[in-house]
């Protein structure tokens, strides 16, 4: 019984607690506007991409490593598919072989880190420039608009009879898909186990440097599979696409109360932090909130998240090690 | 170790020693010799590029940044970061730059304590949630960040100081010289050369080094674990503070974005100057080698004449290829200790 | 703030009293304990008795909910470790705390370095003070390397040393010995005794009732927190003792089951990793028990990790059945069947912060999973089989390992490797900081192991237990084997000599 | 097959102006305006915003200034679907990029909202009226004259733009470079166009990068206000000064030191705040059906006058305003 309300006692349940808080402030305050379908739809899009890359890079912050280049893959994703289109590739071409290539980029930062044993924060600030300036090269300062409104409309067209945008659908898929990964399979184990002790998983027999590399892969695709969205649903190719999403990923996935020393941490947390971040951003917009109070919540967001969550553990101090 | 009673010393593992004290100094140099090559190579390719402005533009450019590079190392060595510098640094800036506008009269010094005194208290906090709260930096920092850009756009309110309506003072420092170096370059130095010593040779910075190095044994150790990286903090913000009124005084308009996006600059500076970003070990002279190093590569770009397009690409390349060769280099200098270890 | 204490014989140290709880946990109870000037005093107890607890109360690392805590007869409130230094009392602890970037010295001396003028640190008198502690502990360490990439037994050699560089006038060793070999704690106790007619009090920790006998003259016995007993050692032995902190007596200590040796399972050959050790050539027979022993920083564990693909090798080769091992990869050595329980539980051998059933299956991920999923169910039993097993204490499975004793979580390592069922099974100081009654149990479970036909490798530093757990002993002087002695022939003075390098 | 660029062909017609204008309609009274930035916290746009703001208080209407902080190509997005659902009448904004907000910019126009784009225009069936702060033509031509007389006519100058993406940049760029072909300028050589990302310490080090890369460059135009105070602010600093000649565009407070100091001559510009009032009293007309956006309709702008819509929905603010060390103390923006 005790153990129960411990086990309630969690930074997550909190979390969904805050949401229901905001859900509710949010349609007093805006007349039912926020809680409206059409509100939720434009919510559901603002949060799509961040809520994408947060999935696995949940995952990577868990195995104790990070990948701040995130958004500069998604930016090459986006200078890519205008690259190819302006080349005349169709579509159902560029969009697989986009993926390949946020693979590949992912692979990259996997490999420096860890055939070189290089620190991940290190490689990956040296990629968020090389990923960005990449995109730079091959679009320069050109955009490219002229996709088809087939591939456009999600952008305004919600899934039809929902109010639910077709990015959330397949992040919801995704979702299931990461969160059966970490949190019940031995692979989510075996991250867990790396995150918290590297040295003791070695030798335990767990591959850690191929676990790690998988999840940095893993990440690529995905931001490049943000990219695309990205790309598609403001129908912009642009090489600045995404610029500076990097620190409003990573804030929701500690917000949503993973470690960042690693080995701690869930899914449904990381969502109910993106969620929290997102609805509060889209209800204090729509309260005609300044900007500048905007900036200022998020970040004491932030910082009450991390100190709330260190309050609610019950787990002894001493967990500071690094990855 | 073994268990007969040998003499203290055995010629193997003195060579050891040797090496590893040298590895630090190594790097240093490693990053020295480095700069010389992109100077000298840029220099064989456009002779303007040795020329004493041009040389004094490298270090005008990299001198704030490696300011900020020595705070962040300061902190770095604890395990710890601070990703608010660039935020503390437009909040200063502009604050400065608001009240030098409004007291024109005022000596240079003043300008200068009023960023400082902003940075203190920007640090405080910082300090004081990461000590007490024992929370993450990271997190703390990150959350600052946007906290004190915020409060900077709320106190720009969308405006502008220009260089007319700053005094003459401060402008002067920022674009004045001693016997041809610039006075920020000068202060950036003195920064540099008095954290050195001062994590070299004194206690409180040996301590440091030790909470770095692993913070549960600093506790044992009797070390003030939270007074000492709240300390570092407070020097942090002050360092960020003190470059937000000398970015006042060089650039002469400052707005609300000012430092926007720096956090990432000064943290690949540190790192490619070899400071471990896990605490424990590195120099604030490497790091504001490193500075230089990053800002002078993407100077030489612009001069060789990259196109624009590619210069981020190969900024970025370049700061791999840095921190890679850091890595093989040390990796190779373990390997010979272990050797010499049972020579 | 030191006053020199008027009567020699009144306590320097007292706890009156004292409890101390863990949420749930009650690690102490009500424990009350005299340290006289001049006198080593044990303090002994089961794995989880609460020995380490109440050694972190002297510390001032753990505040006690109640009683009283006097020093020179004056009740003090200790609000951190540094109040306990400041009082006198030196702490080595159970798990060893270094600065893995700082040089050796600046680990002994941290925060009290010598200074010159300008309270600049005086980085020579530094080395040489510390220098002069190592020959006092007959060490041969450089105080200028970096303490990273030491082994266990040197940072505890380190951390004797700090002790030691107080001058305090309590010192308390939680365990010091776990990790040394017989001559390093011959040279420790000589320190110990030159101190104690100084005049210093002495709190030792040890599972190793003959170190107790040897360097002691009073004891405390904990059980589950509370006192048992307390008293002077004469005329007591130590099964007396063993009884007082177990409840019962115990039988023999290493019933090791003789066993028919059957096929090469483990075949080593020429293994070399440059500057650690060379030309390593042994084999291992299906149901035979091989200590490998030497003395401290021989390189046993450094074959050990080898052999298991933890670190790679230069040269050479590791077969098992005839197969050979791909170097460097522990993954197949586990394919192989090999298990490894490594030295240092802390770094190697456990996720402190995960859960005890989580530790416990983290080598068996493949046979607890189907199609890639956990069978969470499966994970617990494995979990309940070995705790009980391994007569394990602890509060519940979903704890993390972190907040049990030291000698539990070495049952919880064990646990891991045991519930795999290896076919060769490696074990590199597998009874350190386990109490007598469990490391007779680990003996039991290696020699029925051994019976079952899994080969065993054991490296240890407790000559008793090299001797009458072994099969075979092969001993390593300076990373090379020095010599291979069968049972029969493996006295303690033969294994000492060849450890020393002087035999052939 | 599959969807190619070809395939897709052209799409996005026109929805015509079809509706019919009514130019004797009253001005409304008590209308909702957003204006949005690209922005908020730009300097530039704060001063835009003043023009809004006055506009709107001539005919009562409520403004509300919201934007973004960064100034990313979608980042505006959510502005404009916030302004939708709060029901404002008109959005007064400035793009950050011409396509990214136009499918945003589409849903709000069906749901009856009217759009008046300033300063950096969107795809043309996004909005009903542009509001140019200057016919890009003469901007771009202004400040190819301004420095061919700064530099007597001959030598080789650099474009120092502001982001590689900015649309409003890149077509003065085009333009001027249409312009050098012309025999006047036979001797003038474009050298190179850097971009200092409209930030302060990048134009300033671009600057300095442009003066070693080209040992013999003569001029620098740099057609931002960001980019033309960075560079006369390393100039006036450098051995450069009074050598290397300096134009473009940028608001006289900002560089009064300079014109005074000898850095440079002669810059120029628009009023920003006559833009936004320029813009907003567009936007007005629009919701209260005086124009459509159709060419040829025209409208009253309060105290500027009476202005006419052209090509492709395009209102001219009318001609630049060149400032020299005579004039510059008569403006303070
Ligand atoms: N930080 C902690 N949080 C929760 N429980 C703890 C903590 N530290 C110790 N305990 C519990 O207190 C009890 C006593 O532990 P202690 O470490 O004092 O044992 P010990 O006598 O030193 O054992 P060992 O011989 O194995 O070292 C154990 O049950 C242990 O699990
Ligand atoms: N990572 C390392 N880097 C440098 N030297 C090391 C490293 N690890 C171990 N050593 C040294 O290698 C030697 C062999 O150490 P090892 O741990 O194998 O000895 P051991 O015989 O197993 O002793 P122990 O009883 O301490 O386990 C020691 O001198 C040790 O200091
Ligand atoms: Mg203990
Ligand atoms: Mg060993």
């Amino acid at each position: 019984m005790a153990d129960r309300l411990r086990g309630l006692l969690r930074w997550e349940t909190a979390l969904v607690l805050l949401l229901a808080a905001v859900a509710i402030a949010g349609s007093a305050r805006t007349g039912g506007t926020f809680l409206s379908g059409q509100n939720l739809f434009y919510l559901g899009l603002d949060i799509g991409e961040i809520a994408l890359i947060a999935l696995p890079l949940t995952c990577v912050i868990v195995a104790g490593e990070i990948d701040l280049s995130v958004a500069s893959v998604l930016g090459l994703s986006s200078a890519l598919i205008g690259t190819l289109w302006n080349a005349g590739w169709p579509l159902e071409a560029i969009l697989p072989f986009v993926l390949v290539v946020g693979a590949l980029c992912g692979a990259v930062n996997g490999l420096l880190v860890t055939s070189l044993g290089l620190p991940s924060l290190a490689v990956t600030i040296g990629t968020l420039a090389l990923y960005r300036g990449l995109a730079l090269v091959l679009l320069g300062d050109t955009a490219v608009a002229d996709f088809p409104a087939s591939y456009t409309k999600f952008g305004i067209e919600p899934v039809p009879g929902t109010w639910l945008p077709y990015p959330i659908l397949a992040c919801a898929v995704l979702a299931v898909i990461f969160g059966v990964l970490l949190h019940a399979s031995s692979f989510g184990r075996a991250t867990f186990a790396i995150g918290a002790n590297t040295e003791a998983a070695r030798f335990s027999g767990i591959r850690v440097k191929r676990t790690k590399l998988v999840l940095f892969v893993l990440t690529g695709a995905v931001a490049a599979l943000a990219g695309i969205v990205y790309t598609l649903r403001f129908s912009s190719a642009r090489a600045d696409n995404g610029n500076g999403l990097e620190l409003a990923v990573v804030a929701a996935v500690l917000l949503g109360g993973v470690s960042i020393f690693g080995g701690r941490g869930t899914l449904g947390g990381v969502l109910a932090g993106v969620l929290l971040l997102g609805g509060l951003r889209n209800l204090l917009i729509l309260d005609d909130v300044s900007t500048e109070t905007l900036t200022v919540v998020t970040g004491l967001l932030l910082l009450a998240g991390v100190l709330a969550n260190r309050f609610l553990s019950s787990v002894p101090a001493g967990r500071r090690q690094p990855p | 170790m073994t268990v007969t009673a040998a003499p203290p010393e055995t010629p193997g593992k003195g060579n050891a020693r040797r090496l590893i004290d040298r590895a630090g100094r190594i790097r240093e140099l490693g990053i020295a010799g480095v700069l010389v090559v992109v100077i000298a190579g840029t220099a064989l390719a456009n002779p303007r590029f040795a020329e004493p402005q041009s040389i004094r533009d490298l270090l005008l450019n990299a001198s704030i940044i490696a300011l900020l590079a020595v705070g962040q190392t300061i902190v770095v060595i604890t395990r710890n970061v601070d990703l608010s510098v660039g935020s503390v640094l437009g909040l200063s800036a502009f604050v400065t730059a608001d009240l030098a506008a409004a007291h024109r009269g005022l000596p240079v010094v003043a300008y200068l304590a009023i960023g400082v005194l902003i940075g203190i208290a920007c640090g405080t906090g910082n300090g004081l949630v990461v000590s007490l709260g024992r929370v993450p930096s990271l997190v703390v920092t990150l959350g600052t960040l946007y906290v004190f850009r915020g409060l900077d756009f709320a106190f720009a309110h969308g405006t502008q100081v220009n260089a007319a309506e700053l005094p003459e003072g401060l402008l002067s420092l920022g674009s004045g010289r001693v016997l041809g170096v610039p006075h920020l370059v000068l202060i950036t130095l003195l920064a540099v050369v008095v954290a050195w010593f001062f994590l070299r040779s004194y206690r409180s910075g040996r301590e440091l080094y030790a909470i770095g190095s692993q913070p549960e044994a600093a506790v044992l150790a009797g070390i003030p674990v939270g007074r000492r990286v709240f300390a570092a903090f407070a020097v942090s913000g002050a360092i960020a503070g003190l470059a937000g009124a000398l970015w006042t005084a060089r650039y002469g308009t400052v707005d609300a974005a000012a430092g926007t996006g720096l956090e990432l600059q000064v943290v690949a500076a540190v790192v490619v100057g070899g400071v471990a970003i896990f605490g424990g070990s590195g120099s604030v002279l490497g790091a504001a080698l490193g500075a230089l190093l990053l800002s002078t590569i993407s100077g030489c770009l612009v001069v060789l004449g990259v196109p624009a397009f590619w210069q981020q690409a190969v900024t970025g390349a370049l700061l791999l290829a840095a921190i890679t060769v850091d890595r093989v280099v040390s990796l190779r200098l373990a390997r010979s200790l272990r050797r010499r270890n049972h020579g | 703030m030191q006053q020199p204490s008027g009567n020699a014989s009144a306590p320097v140290v007292e706890l009156r009293g004292v409890s101390k709880n863990f949420g749930p946990v009650r690690a102490l109870s009500e424990v009350s304990l005299l340290l006289e000037p001049g006198t080593a005093h044990a303090l002994l107890g089961e794995n989880g008795a609460g020995k380490s607890t109440l050694i972190k109360v002297l510390a001032g690392v753990h505040r006690p909910e109640r009683g009283a805590l006097l020093v020179d007869g004056l009740p003090r409130r200790f609000t951190g470790p540094g109040d306990a230094r400041a009082a006198g009392i030196a702490v080595i602890y159970q798990e060893p705390t270094l600065f893995g970037d700082l040089s050796v010295a600046e680990n002994v001396f941290m925060g009290r370095q010598p200074l010159r003028a300008g309270r600049r640190i005086d980085t020579r008198a530094l080395h040489a003070t510390v220098r002069a502690l190592f020959d006092r502990l007959g060490v041969d360490l450089d105080p200028a390397r970096p303490a990273r990439g030491l082994s266990i037994a040197d940072q505890q050699v380190i951390e004797i040393a700090k002790a030691l560089s107080f001058d305090a006038r309590v010192i308390v060793m939680d365990e010091p010995t776990a990790a040394l070999s017989p001559a390093e704690t011959g040279r420790l106790f000589g320190v110990a005794r030159a101190l104690l007619e100084h005049g210093v009090a002495v709190l030792f920790v040890s599972h190793r009732l003959d170190e107790v006998f040897e360097l002691c003259t009073r004891a405390t016995v904990l059980r589950d927190g509370e006192l048992v007993w307390s008293g002077a050692l004469a005329g007591k032995t130590p099964d007396d003792l063993v009884r007082r902190m177990v409840g019962r007596a115990l039988s023999a200590l290493f019933p090791k089951q003789d066993s028919v040796p059957g096929e090469t399972v483990l075949a080593a050959r020429r293994l070399t990793r440059e500057g650690v050790f060379t030309d390593v050539s042994f084999d291992l027979r299906a149901g035979e028990i091989v200590a490998l022993a030497g003395l401290v920083g021989a390189g046993r564990s450094e074959v050990a990790r080898a052999v298991f693909g933890i670190d790679r090798l230069d040269a050479g080769e590791v077969r098992v059945r005839g197969r050979p091992l791909p170097n460097g990869s522990p993954t197949a050595a586990m394919a192989a069947g090999i298990g490894f329980v490594p030295e240092d539980r802390r770094q190697q051998g456990l996720v402190m912060d995960a859960s005890i059933e989580r530790n416990a299956g983290l080598a068996s991920l493949g046979a607890l999973s189907r199609g890639g999923l956990i069978r969470r169910r499966d994970e617990r039993a494995l979990a309940r089989d070995w705790a009980v097993k391994l007569r394990l204490k602890f509060a519940r499975l979903t704890d993390p390992v972190g907040v049990l004793s030291g000698g539990n979580q070495q049952k919880v390592v064990l646990a891991k490797w045991l519930s795999r069922g290896p076919r060769v099974l490696i074990v590199d100081e597998p009874t350190r900081g386990i109490d007598v009654a469990t490391k007779a149990e680990v003996h039991r479970l290696l020699s029925e192991l051994a019976a079952d036909g899994v080969a065993v490798l054991m490296i240890s530093s407790e000559l008793p237990e090299v001797l009458g757990m072994a099969d075979r002993v092969l001993v390593m002087h300076e990373g090379r084997l020095a010599a291979e002695l069968p049972r029969a022939e493996a006295t303690e003075e033969a294994v000492a000599l060849a450890a020393a390098g002087r035999s052939a | 097959g599959g969807t190619t660029k070809d395939s897709a062909g052209q799409q996005g017609n026109q929805p015509g102006n079809t509706a019919a204008a009514n130019p004797d309609a009253k001005l409304k009274t008590g209308l909702k305006v957003t204006y949005l930035p690209k922005q908020v916290n730009n300097p530039y746009f704060t001063v835009v915003g003043k023009g809004v703001e006055q506009a709107a208080a001539e005919f009562q209407a409520a403004v509300k200034a919201t934007g973004p902080s960064e100034a990313s190509a979608a980042s505006q997005v959510t502005y404009i679907n916030t302004a939708a659902q709060q029901r404002q009448d008109v959005l007064v904004l400035a793009a950050n990029d011409e396509n990214a907000v136009a499918p945003a910019l589409k849903t709000a126009r069906a749901q009856g909202m009217k759009v008046v784009t300033l300063d950096s225009d969107v795809a043309e069936d996004a909005r009903d009226v542009f509001v140019n702060q200057v016919d890009s033509g003469e901007i771009a031509v202004k400040q190819v004259e301004l420095l061919s007389k700064a530099i007597g006519g001959s030598g080789e100058f650099a474009i120092l733009s502001a982001t590689a993406n900015a649309t409003n940049q890149n077509t003065w760029i085009d333009i001027m470079q249409r312009e050098l072909a012309k025999p006047e300028y036979a001797q003038l050589k474009l050298v190179e166009i850097a971009y200092g990302n409209d930030d302060d310490q990048t134009s300033f080090q671009k600057t300095q990068g442009l003066l070693q890369a080209h040992p013999n460059l003569k001029g620098i135009i740099s057609p931002t206000t960001v980019g033309l105070a960075a560079a006369a602010r390393y100039l006036g600093s450098s051995e450069y000064k009074g050598k290397v000649a300096l134009t473009g565009l940028g608001t006289p407070n900002q560089m009064r030191e300079y014109v005074k100091n000898d850095t440079l001559t002669s810059f120029a510009l628009w009023e920003p705040a006559k833009l936004g009032y320029l813009a907003t009293y567009a936007a007005a007309a629009l919701a209260s059906g005086q124009i459509t956006g159709a060419a040829g309709q025209k409208f009253k702008a309060g105290n500027l006058g009476e202005y006419a819509i052209g090509r492709s929905g395009e209102v001219v603010l009318g001609p630049p305003t060149v400032f020299t060390k005579d004039n510059i103390d008569r403006f303070d923006f």
